[in-house]
């Protein structure tokens, strides 16, 4: 059952009943924890399906996990300066949704709500509120990185109205722990390359879906690729208009931008933390390495200032392109915290007992790149600054308005 | 996907204690109506013009600014006869102003003389009646902190007071003394036994004030030659110059960030016009990456200036959470504009680098900003404090 | 009469003979000067037209001005390393042509030799060995900035064979002190942007060439706007093809990036300088300033060494990108010298005794754009160094192949 | 029109004495020697596949690397029975070979051992013969130096040696110490009463040699617990251990430097030829300024980089010049291999930051090279006394 809040209902108000609808509802054990800042307990309770699965599923009910969708599929229609005090009354116990619903929560919902069917919002939303389904994303290609639109995962209708998909994708983060995949897929590739594709709602169990995990620098595997083998969908697991799926993917990129999960704050970050390091093991007395220290510092509080600008303003109409301000800027945050990471421990960042943990300036130097490249790069997200924020001309497109299957292909 | 840094609280707090970036009604109305008194009054060409002719400022403007807005008494408190207003009006009066590299007497008498003669008028009758006089605009006063290669150095300070309370003398040399040559009244820090101190010079008696020629072409400076002249000592037995000063700094950094940000943003606009309808190689040279990832970056770093400048602003004076966003302010915008003002002489090409073209006025401007309160450098120094409490517990002491 | 060389001297052979002829014919006063250093006795020997003109004649007659050139033209027809030897025999005493006639010696020279008929040689280029012809060059234009090739200046035919011109040239050096300029201008609209320009040589005192100092930032004129109104030029003022005038002009701008005078060394630069200074007040004490300063010193020796590298390897074919290399990194470090000069001095750079003469951290803070942009912007250089020394595909210009006339027009 | 910086000569000077950048048909078929045989027996793959398999390294090569081209006896001079290459030779090898990341004992045996061993030799027999064993390919040897976080400070070594001379006995701890898990034979640096000196380890008596895990992949490296075990001292009586290390780092800095030439200049190639066939929006990925611009600069700093390394091989050892060269290599090239490792995995995109792509190989070689002899801040610092000579008179006295 909905937590008792009006959709008008103001910044303080949503906070207050949040608050009060955990403190009631948390395992005692747990909200203990929480307020005694026991964050392992809490970490422990969130991991543990047993537990965390009713959980979520109570949240969900209560409209607490989406809380700015309708009333009417398991959300409470608030305001997003409302839904954020909202998220942030849950996150300050630590037990919220965790990143690995972000595509469900953050991406699926908000499109689905956009663009989808009463049949399919009915058969998608509650299920993703209470935390009953895993998404994943299935955009990228590998022949097609950051020009997302020359993907060319194919679909072919079927005389029955039912798809056959071939193909690859790629960077797809959960993508073998997921029920459900938001696929773009060429529908039409006669028509130029933003105009023939399509949206789909995939069920992840379909025969033909095999999610493999791509290893990446760090050695770890956050990514998969997914390989799609005559895959068969049913007709209405089209999303949006057929051949129309470039604009049910920007509802989605658009989500991915904005994506603020609680209200931000200005304080302890990355740079605190290598400034305590550096200050540990006296390399805080090289005068130089200091300055840099000092200066991402600097960076960082500033980011987290823009962070909140952003939230204080949104109300207010927050432009687009913001979210790309502040990915590119953490990017290069990301970038310098692992180059200084290595630089306040060269040593331990070079070698550490084999077989033992890798030591975190090492795992911090490795994935220095991840956020420059991952989601979008950062030469992206500089083009998107400068044409949707300032104004500038795009960079010409020679196929843009060519047929898809006249481009030269890449090697 | 990974979180942005430090993006969520970890502690459990009301959301109504959230007031950064709380804007009003108030706030718009003061802004349009700089905005419009710029437009129509003080834009960039007369700024130019101003200080192509020697003038000093434009006195009618002056006189309109405190008869209609009352800008000069804004950050007056009420009891002192001023406006009363919060360090945000003021910061956007003074982001309006670095849009159209507005100089004069505003900045050393409407934001440098109140931000070091508050404290002072505690104690200070005196302090307090010069206080009413700026507000009214009816005073312009100049403050003179620096010396050789230091530019807001309370503890260097040389300049030496002697003499009896009451009837001390002053000796020493100030440079870059802002409007040092012109305003009614001059503030300077020098030292005395009991440590650097805040006196007010007589000016109608003995200071060789020598007009400088300036990179600003905006903002008349002087040098002050001060041979065993007469001055009154200002404040209370007790009122420590060195953190009069250094508060001030931080107040006025805040307002200078917000300067800084107005010139910033001003040259990532007019850059972006002019690289749209600019054409080289066929096309608008804003349609080649080499221009459009420069102007991104730039306009990145003026929206996080604008972020820091205002974040600080929006602090109350005297917490520690103030002195942070000074410090990241004077840090973040002084680069920021800096490093902004070169890429627009960069990406307006030739004609970016000639003496018509308003761009190296923002250069110029940009880098008498970084300057004027202490480097950036210095400013990222006294944070480490912020960042680690426990290495030094006198995190808010004078550097 | 040329000094007594054979065109295959060796480097050594070279040098000896320019240093035994510059013993034998400087006049004796300044000789000793140069010998003990007195810089200023022989920079007012160089600024007196009186003493300079008969001895730029008699250096320019001896073939030393224009070692590279064939011997009937003023030359000693050297290799370029026993040229660059000459070259350096004569500038160890100072006593070279100046920085005013690098566009006659080093652009004007080889492009009139390489493209020039006989008539033209023979006309041109004894003059200019002796010193008795000053040139500019007419090439940028306010609308055409980095993109060269599209220059709206027009030349004209008329039924007589002789020329009409005009447009308006702006960046010309030295233009208002010249006897002669070399000019591109269109004669051909309706062909593509860079087949349908001319090259012509212009007397500078033709009626309606008027030159005007254009002011920078940093107050000084170094550069001139040329407007040329119905200006008349004789049919033999072209030089090359007609409609060739590009090729003509890569010659030109080939001998620019490449113009080395005389042997590189490493050694004492403006790093060394600014560390000198900001020993002497104090601010070397600041551990960041001095790290920066001292970065500065890396790269410039650096520079230094890569200039003698090319100096060194040029007989064995150097790679035309490589003065862009140079080029580039000279600019971003001038831009990094007026940077810290400032910092360095950082009030003395912010105001100065008014009527006195202008410090030096003004002078170099204000004056450190003008090697990023005059001459081609770093951008321009990027794109060559990539294009060129890498081999990446070239930016579309959508208008490369349209003709002229049908191009849109820049506001 | 500028002129390049400091590019004349101010003073007389013969033609003759131009030695930089001479180039002989030797070292042209040296480096086609060595390019060769990496070609052939040690391409990037296989480095990969020797790293992935646990193995220290390919023990045939090693023997083929001294039988066919005495590779291991370059730096060993003529009278120790090795090759008496000069510097320049030993860099082309060590450029060759960055090119394809080989890693394993060459550079401890065949770079850092010789930089140590041949000042001792002059003095010490011991030493002499371990030089005539590393000429003939016959022995591994790993230099022990780094503690801490210290890589290369001779002066901040705590590792203590005990005991009367000729039998000496250490006790501490070296980190990061190449090949040290498996080389033959272990040099050490340890202080003694009278300052740091040079010790070889006994191998088959007591230290603990602890085999890492390492961020290199393609060089193997350990930890040494040094418990009170023997060793023997080397040099002679008045041997400066800590001189013999700073010359031995500025030696092996410029072959460092070279590798990092050769690391360098491979990624700009391989991005370049990259960036040429793939394709995004309609056109080649290198066709868009943002992607040449930032290739272009790294092949700007790559260029500069050779310029470096190789001015410095090009002069003689113990002059001021070739200290000045070894230190602007040393920060130059740490940070343009660096820089381009990075901007290579950039312009790669997703690609390039997958475990299976080769890029972050080269990331991970170069920040174990701009570590390994010290980093490019402390090159800078020591570079202060070359522009100041007046300021800092015992310029090359030991760090």
């Amino acid at each position: 059952m909905p937590v008792d809040l009006s959709p008008d209902a103001t910044e303080a108000e949503a906070y207050a009943a949040a608050d009060a609808w955990v403190r009631e509802h948390l395992p005692a054990d747990v909200l203990k924890a929480a307020l005694g800042a026991e964050w392992p307990e809490v970490a422990a309770f969130v991991a543990d399906p047993e537990r965390s699965t009713p959980w979520f599923a109570a949240l969900g009910d209560a409209g607490l996990s989406s809380p700015t969708w309708p009333c009417e599929h398991g959300g409470l229609g608030l305001s997003a300066a409302s839904a954020g005090a909202v998220t942030e009354a849950v996150t300050q116990y630590r037990v919220g949704r965790t990143m690995a619903d972000f595509v469900g929560l953050a991406l699926a919902g908000p499109t689905i709500i956009a663009h989808g069917t009463a049949a399919q919002k009915e058969r998608f939303l509650g299920p993703l509120a209470r935390g009953e389904h895993r998404w994943c994303q299935l955009f990228s290609e590998p022949g097609a990185g950051s020009d997302l639109a020359g993907l060319s995962t194919r679909a072919e209708q079927q005389a029955d109205g039912t798809w056959v998909v071939n193909g690859q994708k790629v960077w797809s983060s959960f993508a073998h722990l997921s029920d459900f995949g938001l696929l773009m897929a060429r529908t039409d590739p006669s028509l130029p390359k933003h105009r023939g594709i399509t949206y789909f709602l995939v069920d992840m169990t379909t025969p033909g879906v095999e999610a493999r995990p791509l290893r990446q620098m760090t050695g770890h595997a956050e990514f998969n690729e997914v390989f799609l083998t005559e895959v068969e969908l049913p007709a209405d697991a089209v999303l949006g208009e057929l051949n129309g799926g470039w604009a049910v993917a920007i509802t989605t990129l658009m989500q991915e931008r904005n994506g603020l999960t609680g209200r931000p704050a200005v304080g302890d970050g990355k740079a605190d933390e290598l400034l305590r390091r550096a200050h540990g093991n006296g390399s805080l007395e090289e005068p130089v390495l200091r300055d840099r220290l000092l200066r991402m510092l600097v960076e960082e509080r500033a980011l987290q200032m823009t962070t909140l600008r952003a939230y204080a303003e949104a109300g207010r109409g927050a432009a687009g392109a913001e979210g790309s301000v502040r990915k590119l800027v953490n990017a290069q945050l990301e970038e310098e915290a692992g180059a200084l990471a290595a630089e306040v421990d060269p040593l331990t960042a070079l070698s550490w007992p084999a077989g033992g943990a890798v030591p975190a300036p090492v795992e911090e130097f490795l994935a220095m790149k991840t956020t420059s490249i991952a989601g979008g790069t950062s030469e992206i997200q500089r083009n998107i600054i400068a044409e949707r924020l300032l104004g500038l001309p795009k960079d010409p497109d020679p196929e843009k308005d060519k047929p898809f299957s006249e481009r030269p292909r890449t090697s | 996907m990974t979180g942005e840094t430090g993006a969520t609280a970890s502690e459990p707090a009301g959301a109504d204690d959230l007031v950064e970036f709380a804007w009003t009604d108030e706030h718009a109305d003061l802004r349009q109506a700089v905005r419009r008194l710029m437009a129509t009054r003080a834009p960039l060409d007369r700024a130019r013009a101003v200080a192509d002719s020697g003038e000093r400022h434009d006195a009618d403007l002056w006189r309109t600014m405190a008869e209609q807005l009352g800008l000069q008494g804004l950050a007056v408190p009420e009891e002192h006869g001023g406006f009363g207003g919060t360090l945000v009006d003021v910061a956007l009066v003074a982001e309006e102003m670095g849009t159209v590299l507005h100089g004069g007497p505003f900045l050393p008498t409407a934001v440098l003389a109140p931000a070091v003669l508050v404290p002072l008028a505690e104690h200070d009758g005196e302090a307090a009646a010069l206080l009413g006089r700026i507000a009214a605009g009816a005073t312009t006063v100049a403050v003179a902190v620096a010396e050789g290669r230091h530019a807001w150095a309370p503890g260097l300070v040389t300049t030496r007071a002697t003499g009896a309370p009451g009837s001390e003398r002053l000796t020493g040399r100030k440079d870059l003394v802002l409007d040092g040559a012109d305003a009614d009244e001059v503030l300077v820090l020098a030292t005395t036994d009991s440590g650097p101190a805040w006196f007010r010079l007589d000016t109608t008696d003995g200071p060789r004030r020598e007009r400088c020629a300036t990179l600003d072409l905006t903002r008349p400076a002087a040098t002050l030659h001060l041979d065993d002249v007469p001055a009154r000592r200002l404040g209370g037995p007790d009122t420590d110059g060195a953190a009069v000063a250094d508060r001030a700094a931080l107040v006025a950094s805040v307002v200078l960030a917000a300067e800084q940000v107005g010139g910033a943003a001003e040259v990532v606009r007019r850059t972006a016009e002019y690289v749209t309808t600019r054409r080289q190689f066929g096309r608008p040279v804003g349609s080649f990456q080499g221009v459009k990832h420069r102007l991104a970056d730039a306009a990145v770093r003026a929206e996080m200036a604008r972020s820091a400048a205002y974040w600080a602003a929006f602090q109350r004076p005297g917490t520690d959470d103030f002195e942070l966003g000074a410090l990241v302010a004077r840090s973040h915008c002084s680069e920021a504009f800096l490093q902004t003002a070169k890429d627009g002489i960069q990406l307006h090409g030739g004609i970016g680098f000639t003496w018509e073209h308003d761009m190296h006025l923002f250069l110029r401007r940009a880098r008498l900003d970084a300057t004027l309160l202490g480097d950036a450098a210095a400013a990222r120094e006294r944070l480490l404090a912020h960042a680690l409490p426990d290495l030094a517990p006198s995190a808010t002491e004078v550097a």
